[in-house]
């Protein structure tokens, strides 16, 4: 029993962790509406930021947010030009091979500037056990947790809710015609773009204390899960693809106690692929579809 | 007000418009009648940037705006609903109104409020499909969308692309009267139309469009009792 | 760049290095190239292998075997290189087996890990160290004698050397009556273990044997997340500086078998080190040394054709022949072209490795 | 670009016959002009790439559905040979159409229930299903050796000259491409690639006259695994030695951009992207680290310049039809700079 | 005078949005059919599930005496019923004769060995394909574009292809979903005159329209729908009689007298 729950919890706090990359992402294809590959390397550099921030003005976790946030932002503006802005009204695979190049260029630069091996990234935060009955939720799981929740919300009112939010989905919708609003396709699309890597960031650099290192290879596996998580949560909506995050996560390690690791993306894939049978548009679904 | 001073417009290789002259002064309906794959919509296009000009100049009250972008163009008073809807397929009705407000950004919450009224009064069938998702609306109903969503900037020109297009006669009719009350209120409309006799007969003024270049001008009146037009377009 | 070097060729052995330099795997990669370069400076600083100077080309196999295959076709082709050194991954130096037969040119590989890679030819040999020496002598000397534990829980990596490693292991388990409660695997690029814990946990194993290189420091970070304290011992990375650094305070007390020990009191193991530090810009891990040491068995090799004419088959035949005590511990090749070794017993105390028990323990 | 493609099909099509021999001689003097075994080692691969890519663009370029994980399909061929050969003792020649025939089975238990899914979907699926073969394939020690991979795999042999050598090998690799051009070729230009193209443009439609669309999408995602079923099984024997790690999702990736950046949708296409990638990958070598980091760049400048890659049609579906229209902007600058 | 295509107590239910209730139909075959009513009265849907895209919420429909209830659309367009959209659905990218070619997918049986083998099946199908298509853009008056991408047509034309895309099956009953929207008088009466035209080579076709003038001069029956119910079904003149038509439809009929001349 005791088992089990501790097995829940890792299932949620990882799924957490997905969750975290996956409302970043499903802003960027909210907005956009063309899907990246590069979304785990910006990750990366969130991570990468911090680290060096880390390394310059000791262990201040404000600051290493702001500064991972940053560092991803420029780095999503860099995206936004080089796979997006040629390609907003072209279909989406060309715009997803752009992706698929600018994720090589940023790793295999990575490598070259930061160098190949992985960086410690120790006790930034003093991260306590609490004992709660008898399963164990460490102060970090703590952390992911409640920022995923609290960002979840806040931008699924935001983008649901308010003027800015119609905005926005205007653009992901029908670029001609949202111009025809007066709405400057580019630039919202290049703003909302951004919010979403600057999002991964902050994701990169919470996965990385969590598991208190990184690597410049580390973007590919987490980009892909963010991908499924925020397919499973039907790609735009912010809030779904938080709760598609948690719940891969969960499967993925509820799976892992039945038989072994290494089917973990068998786990995460199958149940992905499950859902898209029941649901083609995964949790979320295509309203304004008709004959 | 707005005025186009030869303008040509290509595809690739094919000319879609040679040297087309027009201008709409304040406060009149001007309309743009012709045949199919006269021209008509291009130049609607043309004036809000949504094809690239190959030659020409547009002034909207004598300031170029040929080279600024679409969103520049509609800020700046220049409303255009564009042919085939164009709508949001994936927001509401009421989200979808909103959006048009987006425009005109002089537009305060109560300023909104009450342009919503006025069309959900001009548009009875939207204002019970408040909730619904704009794509899953039939035909007409997207066709009122999109005029109502125009109508929410509240903008000082209007141009409109076969506004009648899918609508049933009873409709039609309120759509007239409503340009009609449009100009009253000061506003300009510049009305593409295949219903040429009604266009003709609320227009101040109208141009015939042919393959790319324009034929005849003149007021309404004229127009509808020139006997080409009549041949070619009242179909009598 | 074979051509420029045409004037003097006849003094020069040219060896070819196929190393990922690119990729997943281009930490590894990166290691071999610099290890392997600091090795033909220092043979050429001392005046090359029977006054032949050597020389390196590094080939970037970026981890994808269809490019070391092409790679290991150009220097079969290229009759100036006389050996080939690497692949890193046991995947690609098996593809290239083959190739490296057909052209009669030796593949030594300092890692290929597979047990089934240096019986495919002739000219394939690797010095990584069978895993049916080091698995078993784990689990007789280090959990049952030097530990004098009974229950242990595995987490291994899902790959050829992991799976080989841990069938030797329980093999050797089994005659020292070590009985293994849990065991739980996982594939390249793993990030969390916290499942895995938390299940050898539930088997509430007395030692925990992690079989990795790369994830080592990981899960131990990780098992110290769980705050489970359990002794943790780890088969593959020996004395690798990294782990210290990637775990902290965490890696305290954590034990490993490992081929060789870099001595700080040992002056020119120091040296190495700094100067493999300065080179690549990070701590070398077990990979470089033995990929450095691999260089200097060909020298060796090389060096006992004596003043008969330098062939790709005397280097074959020699190497064969090959005693040597290189910085990786005592080499001596079997007839499959794989070598045994013997193990030192290190842990960590207060922030470093140090050696808990010599090469004679397993006597 | 264009004018000079133009010109080539016209030349072409004027004397079909003799260029086609003439190429026919061309191709098969190759290992001639090439006796080293590394330069053929890099034809062989180009070809192999050739038969991935132009499979994948029947499935991407033809219909509606956008398969990122074809690399999964080329596992499953290449497995299905080793194991047969090595378990069954069966003949390479058999076991490329069985090999073939298998996967394409595959590709219709994926099709099947992704037949509803569209776009973005479609595609995750297909790389999920890609990762899931090669996880099982790791998995199930068994059948596959797991980790510890498949040696050993006997080479094909022609009335006893064995294909051992790349130079060799050629040949066979020659004949699988010219085989999978001629009969793709045909299959587009028939009703059969009609339809494909129908779905790919409004479903719907398609369906209002008469096209089953679940049927032809399927039948086209069979035929498109079919090709990397025999890649696969031409493959194996050919490395004579495969694990896991031959068939990452990367490898998805590079044969999606080979297809993308040489033209999506047209035959020609996916010939040129695999030739180009392959020769880029393999001249850029001497810059080592920066390799890869130069390669991206050139990708993306690529898509920057051709967004419709470089065989690829302008106005096409697959282009957006937009990319004319911006050239066009470009010349009237240029007309208006004059 | 047989019944070719008949609704009976067909209903469409969007949640609670009632957009077909109960509705009868029987259309004859040989006559021209119209459908009017107000904007969202559920004239679309009606035709949607007559060709099988939506599938019914009660009632049936039967295509010369076989229940077609429920069939795939691909099946019932087999079955000989072809149709139109509102909103234009052409293979934009696609030439206006390629286009065309697709609608004969029924009537031809070339698979993927033919193809490769070039058999005498295929030979056939491609022959046939390429003389019809040809005739039937001659017939549409579509000659001039028959290279154009569909898509870069204007409004107008791109209906017209859509007819003659619907030709091609060579249905035996033709639906057009208001085919003269975006016409002017003049292209609408060409229309009218090719619509009765191809009446008499003996197509059946039902119509939905909204220009009044077309509807009233080409249709023998025409069925009212409002909100989803069939409020008035007759003949025109019986039609434009009708004052419940009148105020839920035609208003004060500025338009429907022009029909009257
Ligand atoms: N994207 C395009 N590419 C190429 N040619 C086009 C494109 N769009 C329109 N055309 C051509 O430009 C000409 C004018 O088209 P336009 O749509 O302006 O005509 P229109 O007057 O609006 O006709 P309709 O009344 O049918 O809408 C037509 O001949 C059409 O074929
Ligand atoms: N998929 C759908 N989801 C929800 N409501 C729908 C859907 N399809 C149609 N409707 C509603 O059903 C009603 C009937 O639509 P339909 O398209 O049949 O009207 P119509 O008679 O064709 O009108 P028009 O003359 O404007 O084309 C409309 O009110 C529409 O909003
Ligand atoms: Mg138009
Ligand atoms: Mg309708």
């Amino acid at each position: 029993m005791e088992y089990f729950l501790n097995q829940l919890i890792n299932g949620i706090s990882q799924g957490a962790i997905y969750a975290l990359m996956a409302v970043g992402y499903s802003v960027v294809v909210g907005i956009t509406g063309l899907i990246t590959f590069a979304h785990g390397e910006v990750i990366m550099i969130g991570a990468f930021a911090s680290f060096y921030i880390f390394q310059i003005v000791g262990n201040n976790l404000i600051l290493g947010i702001v500064g991972s946030f940053a560092a991803s932002w420029l780095i999503g503006m860099f995206i936004y030009f080089v796979c997006y802005d040629h390609f907003l009204d072209a279909p989406f695979h060309i715009s997803l091979i752009c992706s698929i190049g600018v994720s090589m260029l940023i790793k295999n630069l990575g490598q070259i500037i930061f160098g190949p091996n992985q960086k410690p990234l120790l006790n930034v935060i003093d991260n306590k056990v609490f004992h709660i009955g008898i399963v164990k939720v460490s102060m970090i799981q703590i952390m992911i947790l409640t920022t995923v929740i609290i960002l979840a919300l806040l931008l699924n009112f935001f983008i649901k809710k308010t003027r800015w939010g119609i905005k926005l989905r205007t653009v992901s919708q029908d670029k001609k015609a949202a111009s025809l609003m007066g709405v400057n396709v580019r630039k919202t699309a290049l703003v909302g773009n951004c919010i979403g890597c600057g999002l991964a960031g902050v994701s990169g650099l919470l996965i990385s204390i969590y598991y208190q290192s990184m690597q410049v290879t580390m973007g590919g596996s987490l980009g892909m899960k963010a991908f499924s998580s925020s397919v499973l949560g039907g790609l735009t909506d912010t809030g779904f693809s938080a709760l598609g995050g948690v719940i891969i996560g969960i499967i993925e390690n509820l799976g892992i106690t039945f038989s072994s690791a290494s089917f973990r993306d068998v786990f995460a894939f199958g149940f992905l692929i499950l859902i898209l049978l029941i649901r083609p548009e995964g949790f979320g679904s295509k309203k304004g579809v008709r004959p | 007000m707005l005025k186009i001073e030869n303008l040509s417009v290509n595809y690739g290789y094919i000319s879609a418009l040679s040297g087309v002259s027009l201008h709409v002064t304040e406060g009149e309906i001007v309309t743009l009648i012709g045949g199919n794959g006269a021209g008509k919509t291009t130049t609607l296009m043309a004036v809000s940037a949504l094809v690239s000009k190959f030659s020409g100049s547009i002034l909207f009250k004598g300031e170029d705006i040929s080279k600024i972008s679409p969103d520049r163009i509609v800020r700046k008073g220049i409303c255009h609903v564009p042919e085939g809807r164009k709508i949001f397929p994936d927001l509401t009705v009421y989200e979808n109104l909103i959006a048009g407000t987006i425009g005109n950004p002089s537009l305060k919450k109560q300023d909104i409020d009450c342009l919503l009224e006025e069309n959900y009064r001009l548009f009875p069938k939207l204002k019970d499909r408040t909730k619904q998702y704009g794509g899953s609306l039939s035909g007409g109903e997207q066709q009122m969308l999109a005029i109502a969503r125009g109508l929410m900037m509240d903008p000082e020109i209007i141009m409109l692309d076969e506004p009648s297009l899918g609508l049933a006669p009873i409709i039609v009719e309120e759509i007239f009267e409503l340009i009609l009350k449009i100009r009253e209120e000061g506003k300009t409309v510049l009305l593409v139309e295949q219903n040429a006799s009604m266009a003709l007969s609320i227009a101040d003024r109208g141009y015939v469009l042919e393959t790319g270049s324009i034929t005849i001008e003149g007021t309404g009146k004229d127009l509808l009792s020139d006997q080409k037009v009549k041949k070619a377009y009242l179909g009598v | 760049d074979s051509d420029n070097k045409a004037g003097k060729g006849d003094n020069v052995v040219k060896l070819g290095l196929l190393a990922p330099l690119t990729g997943t795997n281009a930490e590894y990669g990166k290691g071999f190239e610099v290890a392997a370069e600091m090795a033909i400076e220092e043979i050429n600083n001392a005046g090359g292998v029977n006054g032949k100077k050597l020389e390196i080309e590094v080939a970037d196999s970026k981890g994808d075997q269809k490019e070391s295959s092409d790679l290991a076709r150009k220097f079969g082709d290229n009759d100036d290189i006389k050996a080939i050194i690497g692949d890193f991954a046991s995947g690609s130096c098996m593809a290239n087996a083959p190739i490296v037969d057909a052209a009669g040119i030796v593949q030594l590989s300092p890692t290929a890990s597979n047990p089934d890679y240096a019986s495919m030819s002739p000219y394939t040999f690797s010095i990584m160290g069978r895993q049916d020496g080091e698995a078993p002598f784990f689990a007789k000397y280090i959990v049952d004698k030097y530990l004098g534990k009974k229950k242990v829980g595995l987490i291994y990596i899902n790959s050829d050397w992991g799976v080989s490693s841990i069938e030797n292991f329980k093999m050797g388990a089994k005659e020292a009556g070590v009985e293994v409660v849990a065991e739980a695997d996982y594939v390249q690029d793993e990030k969390d273990f916290s499942s895995l814990i938390s299940k050898v946990q539930a088997a509430s194993p007395e030692v925990v044997i992690i079989f990795d290189q790369g994830a080592v420091s990981q899960i131990i970070n990780q098992i110290a997340q769980a705050d489970w304290n359990v002794q943790v011992t780890a088969l593959g990375p020996g004395t690798s500086q990294q782990i210290i650094d990637l775990a902290g305070e965490n890696a305290e007390g954590l034990i490993t078998s490992t081929p060789f020990f870099f001595d700080s009191e040992n002056r020119e193991q120091m040296d190495w080190k700094e100067t493999f530090i300065k080179k690549a810009g990070f701590e070398p891990t077990v990979h470089p040394v033995v990929a450095y040491d691999s260089v200097y068995l060909i020298a060796e090799a090389i060096k006992m054709i004596g003043d008969g004419e330098i062939t790709r088959d005397a280097i074959r035949d020699n190497l064969q022949k090959v005693k040597y005590e290189g910085l990786s511990g005592p080499i001596e090749f079997s007839e499959d072209g794989d070598i045994q070794r013997s193990y030192l017993i290190c842990a960590v105390e207060d922030g470093k490795f140090v050696i808990k028990e010599g090469y004679d323990y397993a006597g | 670009m264009n004018q000079l493609m133009n010109k080539v099909q016209k030349l072409w099509d004027e004397h079909k016959i003799v260029s086609m021999a003439v190429l026919f001689i061309l191709l098969l003097t190759v290992p001639s002009v090439f006796p080293k075994n590394y330069i053929m080692g890099i034809i062989c691969r180009i070809l192999l790439y050739i038969l991935l890519a132009g499979g994948l663009n029947v499935i991407n370029g033809y219909s509606s559905q956008f398969c990122i994980g074809y690399a999964g399909f080329f596992c499953i061929g290449a497995y299905a040979e080793a194991i047969l050969s090595l378990k069954a003792g069966m003949n390479f020649w058999i076991l490329l159409p069985i090999s073939g025939i298998i996967t394409a089975i595959f590709g219709l238990l994926i099709a099947l229930p992704t037949l509803r899914l569209s776009g973005k979907y479609l595609s995750i699926v297909t790389l999920g299903f890609s990762e899931i073969i090669r996880l099982t394939v790791l998995n199930w020690n068994g059948l596959t050796g797991g980790p510890m991979g498949i040696k050993g795999i006997a080479v094909p042999s022609l009335f006893g000259l064995e294909f051992k050598s790349a130079i060799q090998y050629y040949y066979i690799f020659l004949f699988l491409v010219i085989l999978f051009v001629f009969a793709t070729s045909r299959v587009i230009k028939s009703r059969i690639g009609r339809a494909w193209m129908s779905i790919r443009e409004d479903e719907l439609a398609a369906k209002s006259l008469g096209v089953e669309a679940s049927k032809y999408k399927a039948m086209n995602f069979m035929y498109g695994a079919f090709w990397a079923g025999i890649a696969g099984a031409a493959y194996a024997p050919y490395t004579r030695y495969i694990d896991p790690t031959f068939f990452t999702l990367d490898e998805g990736f590079n044969i999606l951009a080979m297809v993308i950046v040489g033209g999506m949708g047209t035959m020609v296409g996916p010939i040129a992207g695999s030739i180009v990638i392959n020769i880029v990958t393999e001249l850029l070598r001497p810059i080592s680290e920066y390799r890869m980091v130069v390669y991206a760049i050139l990708i993306i400048g690529m898509m920057w310049l051709r967004p419709q890659g470089l065989f690829g049609a302008t106005q096409s579906i697959l282009s957006g039809g937009k990319i004319m229209k911006k050239s066009d902007r470009g010349k009237k600058k240029g007309r208006e700079a004059a | 005078m047989s019944i070719i295509l008949e609704a009976k107590k067909v209903s469409k239910y969007f949640g609670g949005l009632k957009a077909v209730d109960e509705v009868d139909m029987s259309i004859n075959s040989g006559e021209i059919f119209g459908i009017i009513g107000p904007n969202g009265a559920g004239k679309t849907t009606f035709f949607n599930m007559c060709s099988g895209v939506y599938s019914l919420t009660r009632g049936g429909i039967w295509l010369s005496n076989e229940n077609i209830t429920g069939m795939r659309s691909e099946r019932i367009a087999n079955k000989g019923l072809a149709r139109t959209f509102q909103n234009i659905q052409l293979f934009k990218f696609m030439s206006v004769m390629e286009n065309v070619k697709i609608g004969f997918h029924v009537h031809t049986k070339t698979n993927v060995l033919n193809a490769i083998l070039h058999t005498s099946t295929y030979r056939k199908d491609e022959q046939f394909v390429n003389r019809r298509a040809l005739e039937i853009v001659e017939q549409v008056g579509l000659s001039p574009y028959k290279d154009t991408m569909a898509g870069n047509l204007s409004y107008g034309i791109q209906r017209r292809v859509e007819i003659a895309r619907a030709l091609a099956l060579d249905p035996k009953v033709l639906l057009l979903d208001e085919p003269a929207a975006g016409m002017n008088p003049n292209e609408t009466r060409d229309l009218m005159l090719f619509i009765k035209k191809l009446n008499k080579d003996g197509y059946t076709i039902v119509v939905i329209e909204h220009d009044m003038k077309f509807v009233m001069n080409t249709c023998d029956r025409i069925l009212v729908l409002n909100f989803g119910k069939k409020i008035c079904e007759g003949n025109p003149d019986h039609v434009k009689n009708d004052p419940l038509v009148q105020e839920a439809y035609f208003g004060k009929g500025l338009l429907t007298k022009e029909a009257d001349t």
